[in-house]
């Protein structure tokens, strides 16, 4: 209509309720004051004081007035809003009344327990109490929505943490998809000899927990496979896995072997740490689940173009599928689980440790290959020449406590060398070990124990750094040199036949991909950010994306059971079939009449709550994925973003009702 | 004649500040008057206009409490308003206010002492500098 | 008892000025004031910017003449950061200022003074004024006055963003370069220009020079002050706008100094009057004494016809012909004739346009490279131009951190505030006798300081 | 015949650019002339203030007033057209929102006379004068008007029924205004006649932009060259286009150079300064406070540019002049 102003707002009716909170309030402030003052209040038709507001009487005496008086705002000057503004707003849904149109004002915590002089404390209550009846009037009644959502779940990773996940899933009745990039299971922990601290064999504590989850029906295992995208957001998520070919039947394949005797190409086994060779065609080693060989495309002669057809006629069941293609799938999912672990420090990184350059220094997960039963050496600790070292040395924090690497610990080093320990005395108890540290870390009960065992062992040696730098490793007669130098910076050599480093532990390579495919954050290592390092753990900063395992930090076995239980606990209290998920109300919204889509309103999200829209050219704020923090709404240089019931409007009544007090009017 | 009593807008974040307020206000301890606090979920949401507007409606002083940094309940929110208020403390000497009478800090649920520490320091600090001058220009 | 004639607002000019004339009892004029009741104070408001922003900042000292204070204040930067601009930007700037002294004599000539001239000093009140121009000359001819002028901001607009606020001025250059397209733009307006120019040259001695009217009162005491001038001219003593070195010549016109714009405090002097905001400029080496005329007086014009005067000829062909022509019909220089302005301002219009023309055709000025980094640290730094009323300077200090902490102005106008004053003075005591007075007798007194083309807003700043 | 509509065009503290931006209709505004009697236009027209006084109170049907407020009889004059019009249009920046020469409320308001009058270097003034507000020549008396002590946009001193922003004004704004006056289509009062969003909206560069800019650092412009074709943003510039209101045509942006905010803030915000800085502070790349001041630091003169036009009707219009603040 042309040259009209906007009409003005129809007025509210406010109804204004004080609480005594028994003696609380009523003996600190004066109540009759603050009721005769808050009748004064613009737009205010009803005041009632009540003895105790948050009794069933006090709430049958505020749901009446509301209807009595046809209310349709409402101030409850009481306690603070943490302890009962929940219960304030279930008595307005039972009044029918929309409940965000409330507002207290907290004269308990913040005037009658605060301000000894009565005169004072009534004084601050009156401003509160009118700066409260001021922003409610800016109140919008905020209907709670909520969305369907997928109750199946995206494991990444079949690491011992991945796989606790997806197990304590699946008892729950959940459809699981488990993502592995490796053609078997049980990631490195399967691949270690004992486990710490029980050192019990861990195959004999594994393998069940492998065999339960290889037999579980509600679990989709998905090897050689990758993801390649995600979209959505928590309950709906969609999935883009690509695939691998096996080029073998690998539900068929029994692992006989009998293709892999044939195979005329050898190359490096990576499950061994490079440490032997394997085939082209072959299983990654001996008790890997499934049990089904795999070809190796960049190794296979066919895959070279050469026409070899050994293995497949070799197969007694005719199980090989040279033809075998890469395949897509998508899947839907409501929650993802990333258990994809973490990678070594590559030591050849830091010269002084001459990993590398001297065929005898190891690292620790070498070292598990050597001694492990399945290992290329069937578990017997022998040097390259075959010989069987005398003297051992143990390297702690390589790469770990400094700045030059990684300024944090790994954790669990030191524990794991403890366990390196008991297998050489119980492999060479002629051996003579020496152990290198700067501070030991051995947490807990049986860590401690262990440790002191040994330290009390005269085969073992605990050699003190000054530093995790301050030590070197050189070539001198045919043997190891181990230069170190002490507490006293004195520097001494150790002569040894084999050197095991501990290097730090790092988020796997692929983290920085998964985290950007992911939209979640990363923290020192590359390790994935937690939602809250104290109260949200096993949370990721995009909600519905979880995190176990040493992919969010290093940590031991027994933790990443723990997380990957946990994560799963998360999953299976939020995604509930059949439930809708409960979206937050308080929430922000974008005025696409106001938004010039300049998107620095990302800049501030972590939420990733907010997408653009390139047709309209506007921001869009995804309610599923909004906490309602408001930092976007303070960021948006248009105010085109409105934060749902902490307003603009709401907050600037507020400020300019709490600046105009008795002392300024006067 | 009557003493100057400052006008302090103090903006709490719902989960650490509001919190240690609460508890403060739980375990009795006496807190200037002179404090006068909003709620916002997170000391994110504060606008520097907000802070702006504080200082022409009146306030002598503003008072913006948020979560430690790193725990944060939204993570970066406090990060956000430490960045802006760095940037409010260079502008606000170029418009002829005190860098003193704003003040952001970090109090967490459990810090009751440290929150009425915090508002005693402002309301003498505010009380030492006095009232803050109104624009000369008598604009509206 | 004496009486009052108020001239209130004085208008077609830029800003705000009042005219009190006094007559005595016997109704001759006492004392003739012109005053402007307006001041910003830029020169307070600039301390504690940062000095990069200066040419975007001064040039809002005026929306008529911006470009001349986007370029004095890019100059000024240049010399303040020790930078050369390279050639492209050089001639990319000089370019511009070109295009913007043609289109904004052209506003004087059409819409402001010009009406004066062109409809005629007795002209009716309501016809003084574009819509009379139009109506005197045509419609066709006023529209295509607009269109140019429309076409010719246009070049400023593809150099500088805005056809008003040009924004690429930085030390050592300029924001953007050229591109084919609209180098090949530019170069045909240039050539619309040129013909326009010397049309309207044309219209001007075909129809107003022979109209007797003009002619008397062009020639007439009452329009004549004797004075020095100020003007800047390349190393020929040939007038140029963008670049070149100061010429001061005095009443007689023999050169009476001749410097680089960084000895302007040695030579220019400011001073304060309690009933004007405009600061009024003389010559320093000549003691000041007041509003007067002639050899002791320190008080000099600046403008199109100061330019004319200081220099010696035009560095372009066809300006340089009308040059001799204006001459030849004053019989020598200097010309103290204040209608003059008029005159040698079209002249200009005829040079720009030339100018235009040349350096739309320099193949360095599609060059990309228009930008060097300044390496050294800011400190002080002075520039200068020929605004379209004349001569402009701007001068800043800095501190380490590129902050201006002070800085001077000294806009075109101001230089001529004096003359101005004197002009209208002399104007109504010769015009007005026996308490007299006409609307054509006011029109003709205001006629005194419109041939200046006088911009208020830049004079107070 | 039906009567024409009356208008009237005039500045008060004003560079006579909005003028311009008159003048630059060309042809619409010689229509203009045709369809609507102007009575009054000091730049173009000989009216006299007596002439406007002369006027029926409301007789004007609008009147275009660009320039802020500065100088007493420029408050007068405006009130005197309040008086006289129908509709009043803040006609570009400086009075819509005070404008650039607002910058001078950073400042006590005399330090200006003494600034330009007393301390100037060139001046030379023994016995220390400054223009009065009445001063005896001759045996006569004459007025000026005085300097305020602050600049304020025309709404802090008249009711104004619509705004054009921009300094100045796009000739396509004024004349939609005009013709909007002319063919009875105004919107509704209060409206400021450009775009609700903001420059970014219109910006070439605005797709350029990445998902997330972090600053690592803000240049000066004269600290580096940048890519035209890349957000200014995104390359550690300055640009005001995110909290600056669209309409201006992203003319600054054409000739390679940043946005400095010359439409003002945009609808919802009152504070082009504070929309201006919590943007800034969000692309800054860092989180300790010592990194965070770096950065912070690299930014100059905050005042000078967040508020380059809109501090006399900013939050706190004017500096508190406390004393070391």
């Amino acid at each position: 209509m042309e040259e009209t102003r906007k009409p003005d707002r129809r007025p509210e009716r406010i109804g204004v309720f004080l609480c005594g909170c028994g003696p609380n309030i009523s003996e600190a402030v004066d109540l009759l004051k603050i009721a005769a003052f808050a009748e004064t209040l613009p737009e205010v038709v009803c005041v009632e004081s009540v003895p105790l507001l948050c009794a069933d009487a006090g709430k049958e005496i505020l749901k009446a007035r509301i209807s009595k008086d046809k209310l349709s705002r409402i101030v409850v000057a009481a306690c603070s809003p943490k302890e009962h503004e929940h219960t304030f707003r279930q008595v307005l849904r039972d009044a029918e009344m929309n409940p965000f149109l409330l507002q207290m004002a907290n004269i308990r915590e913040q005037c009658a327990w605060v301000i000894t002089d009565k005169e004072a404390a009534t004084r601050q209550a009156k401003t509160l109490i009118r700066a409260a009846a001021s922003r409610v009037r800016h109140h919008e009644p905020l209907e709670p929505k909520s969305i369907e959502s997928s109750p199946d779940v995206l494991v990444v990773g079949a690491g011992i943490a991945g796989i606790s996940a997806a197990l304590t899933l699946a008892r729950g009745d959940r459809k699981v998809y488990l993502v592995e990039i490796s053609p078997c299971i049980g990631g490195k922990a399967a691949r270690h000899e004992d486990l710490f601290p029980s050192l019990e064999c861990a195959s004999c504590v594994l393998s069940p927990k492998f065999d339960e989850l290889l037999h579980n029906s509600q679990i989709e295992l998905l090897l050689l496979s990758r993801v390649k995208e995600v979209l959505g957001y928590f309950g709906n998520f969609t999935v883009t896995i690509d695939r691998q070919a096996r080029y073998v039947d690998e539900a068929g394949c029994i692992g006989c072997a009998a293709c892999i005797d044939v195979c005329p190409v050898k190359a490096l086994n990576e499950y061994n740490e490079g440490l032997d060779r394997r085939r082209a065609i072959y299983i990654p080693y001996p008790g890997a689940l499934p049990n089904a060989a795999v070809i190796d495309p960049r190794h296979c002669l066919r895959f070279q173009g050469e026409d070899c057809t050994r293995c497949r006629d070799a197969c007694p069941m005719s199980l090989i599928r040279y033809d075998e293609t890469d395949t897509t799938r998508t899947l839907q999912v409501g929650a993802i689980l990333l258990a994809v672990g973490f990678d070594l420090f590559d030591v050849e990184n830091a010269p002084r440790y001459a990993y590398g350059r001297i065929p005898e220094v190891y690292t620790s997960l070498e070292f598990e290959r050597l001694a492990n039963a399945s290992g290329p050496t069937q578990g017997k600790l022998q040097q390259k020449t075959g010989d069987s070292p005398g003297r051992i040395a143990l390297i702690a924090c390589v790469g770990s406590r400094t700045t030059a690497h990684h300024t944090y610990c790994s954790a669990v080093c030191c524990t794991y060398l403890m366990k390196f320990i008991h297998y050489i005395l119980k492999k060479l108890p002629e051996a003579r070990i020496f152990l290198f540290h700067s501070d030991l870390c051995l947490p807990g009960r049986e860590a401690q124990q262990i440790g002191s065992k040994f330290s009390s062992d005269k085969r073992v040696a605990f050699l003190r750094m000054k530093t995790p730098e301050a030590i070197s490793i050189h070539e001198k007669e045919g043997k190891i040199a181990i230069r170190y130098m002490d507490l006293l910076e004195r520097s001494h050599d150790v002569l040894c036949d084999m050197a095991i480093l501990a290097p730090a532990m790092e988020a796997s390579k692929s983290a920085p991909d998964t985290a950007k495919q992911m939209g979640i954050l990363q923290e020192k290592g590359g390790f994935f950010s937690k939602e809250h390092p104290i109260i949200a753990p096993v949370s990721t900063t995009f909600q519905g994306i979880y995190a176990a395992g040493c992919a969010r930090e290093p940590g031991t076995i027994e933790q990443a059971v723990a997380q990957g239980e946990a994560s799963a606990g998360r999953i299976l209290s939020s995604l509930i079939p059949g439930i809708r998920l409960p979206l937050e109300a308080e929430s922000a919204h974008v005025d696409e009449d106001l938004c010039s889509g300049c998107r620095l309103c990302r800049n501030g999200c972590i939420y990733r709550a907010i997408t653009y829209d390139s047709e309209k050219g506007t921001a869009l704020v995804n309610e599923v994925l909004c906490k309602g923090c408001g930092v976007c709404a303070a960021l948006c240089p248009s105010r085109a973003i409105h934060a749902r019931h902490f307003s603009d409007e709401a907050i600037l009544s507020e400020i300019s009702s709490l600046t105009c007090t008795e002392e300024k009017e006067h | 004649m009557k003493s100057f009593e400052p006008v302090i807008i103090a903006f709490l974040c719902n989960w650490c500040s509001y919190e240690g307020a609460d508890s403060a206000g739980r375990s009795r301890k006496e807190l200037p008057p002179n404090v006068k606090p909003i709620r916002v979920m997170c000391s994110g949401r504060v606008d520097p206009e907000f802070v702006l507007e504080s200082f022409q409606k009146g306030a002598d002083g503003v008072l913006i409490l948020g979560c430690h940094p790193g725990s944060c309940h939204y993570r970066e929110g406090n990060i956000q308003t430490l960045r802006r208020y760095l940037l409010i403390q260079n502008m606000l000497p170029q418009l002829g206010i005190r860098r003193d009478r704003l003040m952001l800090d970090w109090v967490s649920s459990g810090e009751s002492d440290k929150f009425a520490a915090i508002l005693d320091r402002m309301t003498c600090r505010i009380k030492t500098v006095g009232p803050l001058p109104g624009p000369t220009g008598n604009l509206k | 008892m004496t009486r009052r004639i108020l001239i209130d607002p004085v208008t077609r000019l830029e800003g705000h000025g009042k005219i009190t004339i006094i007559l005595d009892d016997s109704g001759q004029v006492e004392h003739a004031y012109f005053q402007v009741p307006e001041f910003k104070a830029f020169e307070l408001f600039c301390r504690g910017r940062a000095i990069e922003e200066m040419p975007a900042l001064t040039q809002k000292i005026c929306g008529v003449c911006p470009t001349a204070h986007h370029h004095a204040s890019s100059k000024a930067l240049d010399d303040l950061f020790g930078v050369k601009p390279p050639p492209a930007a050089a001639k990319i700037r000089e370019l511009m200022h070109n295009a913007f002294m043609f289109e904004d004599h052209l506003l004087h000539f059409f819409f402001l003074g010009g009406p004066d001239i062109i409809v005629g000093f007795d002209a009716p009140a309501s016809k003084q004024n574009i819509l009379g121009v139009i109506e005197t000359l045509g419609m066709e001819a006023g529209k295509e006055a607009i269109e140019i002028r429309k076409k010719v901001r246009r070049i400023i607009s593809i150099i500088g963003g805005s056809p008003l606020y040009p924004a690429n001025g930085l030390p050592g250059g300029v924001s953007k370069a050229l591109s084919a397209p609209e180098i090949a733009e530019i170069r045909s307006t240039a050539s619309h220009a040129l013909l326009f120019a010397k049309a309207t040259l044309n219209l001007f001695s075909r129809r107003i020079l022979p109209e007797s009217r003009f002619r008397d009162m062009l020639f007439d005491d009452a329009f004549r002050l004797e004075t020095a001038y100020l003007g800047m001219v390349d190393s020929e003593n040939r007038t140029n706008f963008y670049d070149g070195s100061l010429r001061v010549v005095d009443p007689k016109g023999k050169e009476f100094a001749r410097f680089d714009v960084h000895e302007y405090p040695r030579h220019l002097e400011e001073h304060v009057v309690s009933w004007s905001y405009m600061k009024v400029l003389s010559l320093k080496k000549i003691p000041w004494n007041g509003f007067t005329e002639g050899p002791d007086s320190g008080i000099y014009r600046v403008g199109p016809l100061a330019r004319f005067n200081v220099s010696e000829g035009m560095k372009t062909p066809l300006a340089q012909a009308e040059y001799e022509r204006i001459l030849e019909t004053f019989g020598g220089k200097p010309v103290h004739q204040t209608l003059a302005y008029h005159w040698t301002r079209l002249m200009e219009v005829l040079y720009a346009a030339e100018r235009m023309r040349e350096l739309a055709d320099d193949p360095g000025l599609s060059d990309s490279n228009v930008r060097i980094l300044p390496d050294s640290l800011p400190g002080e730094g002075i520039g200068v131009c020929e605004a379209p009323r004349g001569t402009l300077i701007h001068h800043y200090q800095t501190d380490p951190k590129g902050i201006v902490n002070r800085l001077n102005l000294l806009v075109a106008t101001q230089n001529n505030a004096a003359a101005i004053c004197m002009s209208v003075e002399k104007a109504a005591r010769a015009l007005i006798r026996d308490g007299e007075v006409s609307p054509a007798i006011l029109n003709l007194i205001e006629a005194a300081y419109r041939a200046y083309d006088p911009c208020l807003a830049c004079a107070t700043h | 015949m039906k009567q024409k509509p009356k208008i009237a065009f005039c500045w008060l503290s004003s560079c006579g650019g909005c003028e311009e931006s008159i003048v630059d209709l060309s042809e619409t505004l010689l229509a203009a002339a045709e369809a609507a009697e102007i009575l009054f236009w000091p730049v173009a027209l000989d009216y006299r203030y007596e002439d406007l006084e002369k006027l029926e109170d409301q007789e004007l049907d609008a009147a275009f007033i660009n320039g802020s407020v500065r100088m007493d009889d420029q408050e007068e004059l405006a009130h005197l057209f309040r008086k006289k019009s129908k509709r009043i249009f803040a006609h570009g920046t400086c009075a819509h929102l005070g404008g650039v020469v607002g910058l001078a409320n950073l400042f006590p308001g005399k330090e200006g006379l003494n600034e330009a009058y007393l301390r100037a270097p060139t001046v030379s003034n023994p016995d220390s004068i400054l223009p009065k507000t009445r001063c005896e020549e001759g045996g006569e008396t004459l007025a000026l008007p005085g300097f305020h002590p602050a600049v304020k946009a025309l709404h802090q001193v008249i009711d104004v029924e619509y705004s054009i922003p921009g300094c100045p004004p796009t000739p396509e704004l004024v004349e939609e205004a005009i013709l909007g006056l002319l063919e009875k289509r105004l919107p509704s009062r209060g409206s400021v006649l450009a775009e609700k969003k903001a420059l970014c909206h219109t910006c070439p560069l605005n797709r350029t932009k990445p998902e997330r800019i972090q600053a690592q650092r803000f240049y000066r412009i004269y600290e580096k060259i940048w890519d035209p074709n890349r957000c200014f943003l995104d390359q550690g510039l300055i640009c005001l286009g995110p909290s600056t209101r669209g309409g201006c045509k992203a003319r600054c942006i054409q000739a390679n150079f940043p946005c400095r905010g010359c439409f003002g803030p945009l609808e919802k915000v009152r504070d082009q300064g504070a929309a201006t800085l919590s943007f800034l502070a969000s692309l800054m790349h860092a989180a300790t406070p010592e990194e965070i001041e770096m950065i912070a630091d690299s930014i100059p003169d905050p005042a000078g540019l967040f508020y380059r036009y809109s501090l006399p009707s900013s939050r706190i219009h004017q500096s508190r002049f406390e004393e070391n603040p």
